[in-house]
């Protein structure tokens, strides 16, 4: 088996005042899919943050095999789209400034949004301004995905042909982390954030 | 993996910046009707005595313009990091300087400019002689461009803050005053009838400076804000 | 030479080290500061010879002078411990900032009311916007930016951070500022001010100048260490030793 | 079934708010920190030769206020909106004027107040004579609760749309020009050695005004951003 | 059995040219229990805010058989809490300006805030928040409680108290009516907004 490209030792991280996790441990290879799990407040989202580079105030190593920044598709809480921008003009901004390639329009049709590519995405609905982000995972040139709730707001059938997309991705060779309170498939590794309750929704 | 030139990125962000303001034509129409009004509430508050009003117009056009940009400055990075781009921008796999430039190129063209377009006229309006309104004119598009992007880099430091305008007002006021010392000097060495190439020179030395380091200040107030 | 620079630069940057530096250090720091403060205060105040020109106003010098040198320093440390916040990314640097503001603010406030009251009598009124006067003005109105940047910043660390961007732009700023008024406002009253211009100040009145500076200098310091002590304890109130020290043990 | 007595809710809510002030004082200090800055970016931008100084002192002044004002109350009810309290306010079974003055009165006890006591010492910094300081102090005093109450509307009307503080601008800068003229005028007067007293009563009447009325088109301010 | 204290008749309301709702039709009498159901973004907290007066751009009639406003608890989509005022100083706000009765200590304290009384808000947990707001449900004086989204960010614990305070309420006399995404319980009406698909969550 190949080094991992992700290694995590002895992370803590304290927001107000508060530990949100210590002592975190786990290496991740390519091709594998991890779930971030936890309760609302769990460290979810910074624990993303932390690994992607954004939050630094932290304790212990994040290590990548290889610089990230060219491999990585960072999608946030917020979805990272701007009302004034029609679907087509979002997906090509956020495509020359990752530099990934592949064809937006095929991207957006791939997410029923074909008829809606020069909608301003403020007259689409919430689902809809998170598919226009979630289009970037039909373009190509990545391979470290690290998505915070990627499911949210996405209809079941959305949901579906999404997690067929991580999982088709992970086949050829791309490591996915992504935060979701559904529950965990099958093949995916699970890393749970807070104490082991299960939460009732 | 891959990673996207700075031209393409230079250009796409660009033309996403410029769209975007072009979209919301209010964000460029409201700094100048703020301009406007604000510097005519001086021959309110003053006198309308022309006399007076020419003396102190060059500090009143120079009063308006830099509240104006500043308080344009507020929502620069508002909305982008409230719908996520920002992070997306301090993901991509490129300096954050070139789409902050771009960034602050735009905004400047789309308000910092206009406002200097509208100087001359405010500039008559106040009974400044004609002949020193070119001097107000070229004073105000040589500070603008500091004053955006020196405001940037408290609108940048307090994007995540929701504490409205002032408290980015307190912060970037007080490194305005080169600029306004500076742009407003050049005037009244233009109404005294002295040269005003030397004075001119050292706003544009000024200018460099900020255009030169600035973004890179912006880019980082942004990664700070961000949680780095 | 270089060597012990590098050694104290590692040692001062550590938390538990630096708490240690700080408990060695203050039990003497305050007294010495206070001590050389009265010395100078008194015998400036109270037994330097009258000046010639001014009478006995003149003697608000000994704490004027002081404090606007305090607050220009003070800044310019906030400058550099920023950008060694920034650049490499020292938290003993972070800290020590954010230690720094508060009483540089409060010297700014003194030197511009001393200035103020020295003014009327010399001057003939409290104001002037003299090129120093202003400066003065406005570094205290970028001390105060800087604190309330800080205040409204929850996460300390990242205050301290963005504190630190801004001081760096604000000490350019400063500099510019000072060029920038001499050269369009001069109004300064030269003349007052050359009455203790370099060598013609008396040594009757230049030694106790210098030395309720040494005193007022160091009370920053010690004041400094102080904020930056409590700061450190709560930053590290996780770590071991912090945790033996409430217990009562050792740092 | 129950609802409360006026006398409750008023003295309720003026609690509250006085305590909600107290609580973040930076909402009290920035905007005096912001007067005081603004006010010294004049001598900057002018000369700083006292005779014009002077001249422009009333106007500098009362412009700075009026902007002091303004930004301060682009945050009045925000965050009241944001997290919901404003609804139970517009559903409490008392008129939401009662509340809402409560609102308007702590905010100017902690914003308009220093701002007038503080005045003098700006009025003194622009070399005012010391004799017309007083008059600029009651003339301050008696203009920013206008200030208040008018841009209260303002705030009112925008308090959905996180435009930033530059739409309130544009909106409220129009509707000031009475209490700056009026304002602006009587030091003008008191500097020329001329009674003040008539001017003084305008402003006060202007002050009338605005206070009985003022909070009542507030409260339907704010029902209308609710979305009634 | 008595007349309705609450009377919809033909209620439609249009957003964003988009009409959520039309030819809404019902009436809830004292001591019945409501739960609007429906897919974010269909109307559910729109319809809340008509029938408390918030909202006034619909068609068609609201009637209340007695005045409103003196009966009415209103708890909105954000819980009206403020971050700077402690639990009690944010209770006996809202206590004074609806004219409650009861003890806002004892109130506090049937929700788990015992202690927390004197801790400004903006320190406790998002749950901990809701519960301020909660806490008015348990004074006294109002019989006509309109809540939106009330078991958000509870705990499984706070959701069973919840779900039993209002059934006692409701034999008090109170007419409850609320939102919720959670299972339409025994005895409670269903009210539901837009297509009848269930969605998986
Ligand atoms: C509010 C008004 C004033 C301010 C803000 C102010 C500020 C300063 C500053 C920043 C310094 C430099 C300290 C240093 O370089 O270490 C200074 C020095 C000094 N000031 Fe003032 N000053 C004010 C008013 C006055 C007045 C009215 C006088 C007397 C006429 C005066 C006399 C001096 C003298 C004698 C020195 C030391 C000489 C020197 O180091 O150049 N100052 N002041
Ligand atoms: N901007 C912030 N400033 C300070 N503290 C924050 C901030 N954002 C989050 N926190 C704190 O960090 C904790 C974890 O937040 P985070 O967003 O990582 O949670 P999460 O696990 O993603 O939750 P969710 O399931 O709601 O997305 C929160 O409980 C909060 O206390
Ligand atoms: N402030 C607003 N301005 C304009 N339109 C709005 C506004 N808020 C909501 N809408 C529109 O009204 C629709 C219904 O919103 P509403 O908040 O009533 O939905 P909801 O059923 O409560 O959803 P949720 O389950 O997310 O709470 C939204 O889809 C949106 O299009
Ligand atoms: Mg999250
Ligand atoms: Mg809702």
């Amino acid at each position: 088996m190949d080094a991992p490209r992700l290694t995590v030792r002895q992370l803590g991280c304290e927001r107000d005042h508060r530990m949100l996790f210590e002592y975190l441990d786990f290496s991740a290879r390519n091709g594998e899919i991890w779930q971030v799990t936890g309760a609302n407040g769990a460290g979810k989202t910074t624990l993303l943050r932390i690994l992607v580079g954004l939050h630094g105030f932290y304790q212990g190593r994040v290590e990548w095999s290889a610089p990230l920044s060219p491999s990585l598709l960072y999608l946030g809480h917020q979805p990272g789209v701007r009302e004034e921008l029609t679907a087509r003009e979002n997906l090509e901004y956020s495509r020359a400034l990752s530099g990934q390639t592949g064809d937006p329009d095929a991207a957006l049709a791939a997410l029923d949004l074909y008829g809606f590519e020069d909608v301003p995405a403020g007259r689409l609905s919430a689902g809809q301004q998170r598919r226009i982000a979630l289009a970037r995972l039909w373009l190509d040139g990545k391979d470290v995905w690290i998505l915070d709730e990627p499911f949210t707001a996405i209809d079941q059938h959305g949901v579906a042909a999404l997690d067929q997309r991580l999982r088709q991705a992970a086949e050829q060779g791309v490591l996915v982390i992504y935060t979701s309170h559904h529950r965990v498939g099958d093949g995916v590794q699970r890393l749970h954030l807070g104490e082991d309750i299960e939460v009732a929704r | 993996m891959s990673a996207p030139s700075l031209g393409t990125v230079w250009r796409a962000s660009l033309r996403r910046e410029l769209t975007l303001i072009w979209r919301s034509p209010a964000d460029i129409v409201q700094p100048l009707f703020f301009f406007v009004v604000v510097v005519s509430l001086f021959p309110l508050a003053l006198s309308p005595k022309p006399a007076l009003l020419a003396l102190v117009a060059p500090g009143a056009v120079w009063v308006a313009a830099l509240l104006a940009v500043m308080l344009s400055l507020d929502g620069l990075f508002r909305r982008d990091q409230e719908s996520g781009a920002l992070d997306l921008l301090l993901t991509a796999p490129v300096v954050s300087v070139v789409p902050v430039a771009a960034k602050l190129l735009a905004h400047w063209l789309l308000t910092g400019l206009p406002l200097a377009l509208i100087a001359p006229l405010l500039g008559y309006m106040l009974q400044l002689p004609v002949a020193v309104l070119d001097t107000l004119m070229v004073s105000v598009l040589l500070g603008t461009p500091t004053l955006t992007v020196v405001g940037a880099i408290g609108a940048a430091l307090t994007v995540g803050l929701n504490r409205g305008g002032i408290l980015l007002a307190v912060l970037v006021l007080p490194l305005y005053v080169p600029v306004l010392v500076f742009g407003a000097g050049v005037v009244r060495t233009a109404l005294d009838g002295l040269p005003t190439g030397g004075l001119l020179a050292v706003l544009g030395a000024i200018l460099a400076l900020a255009v030169s380091l600035g973004p890179v200040a912006v880019a980082l107030g942004l990664r700070i804000s961000a949680g780095d | 030479m270089w060597k012990t620079i590098k050694r104290w630069y590692h040692q001062l940057g550590s938390p538990r080290y630096f708490y240690r530096f700080c408990e060695a250090v203050l039990p003497w720091l305050v007294p010495v500061s206070l001590a050389l403060l009265a010395v100078g205060l008194v015998w400036g105040l109270v037994y330097a010879p009258v000046e010639r020109y001014q009478g006995d106003s003149y003697r608000i010098i000994y704490i004027h002078v002081p404090a606007s040198s305090g607050a220009l320093m003070g800044y310019i440390a906030m400058g550099v411990a920023g950008l060694v916040a920034l650049v490499w990314r020292m938290k003993m640097a972070e800290v020590m900032l954010k230690a720094l503001a508060p009483f540089g603010a409060v010297l700014a406030a003194v030197s511009l009311l001393t200035g103020a009251l020295w003014g009327k009598p010399t001057w003939g009124t409290y104001w002037q916007w003299d090129a120093r006067m202003t400066s003065m003005l406005i570094l205290l109105f970028l001390y105060l930016g800087i604190m309330a940047l800080q205040n409204a910043i929850r996460d300390p660390r990242q205050a301290a951070r963005a504190a630190a961007l801004l001081a760096v732009v604000g000490v350019i700023n400063v500099v510019i500022v000072k060029y920038s008024v001499e050269w369009l406002n001069t109004l300064h009253q030269g003349a007052t001010l050359k009455v203790v211009g370099e060598s013609s100040i008396d040594a009757s009145m230049k030694w106790p100048l210098l030395i309720s500076m040494a005193g007022l200098w160091l009370l920053y310091a010690a004041n400094v260490l102080m904020r930056a002590r409590t700061e450190v304890l709560s930053r590290e109130r996780r770590s071991g030793w912090v945790r033996r020290l409430v217990r009562g043990g050792e740092a």
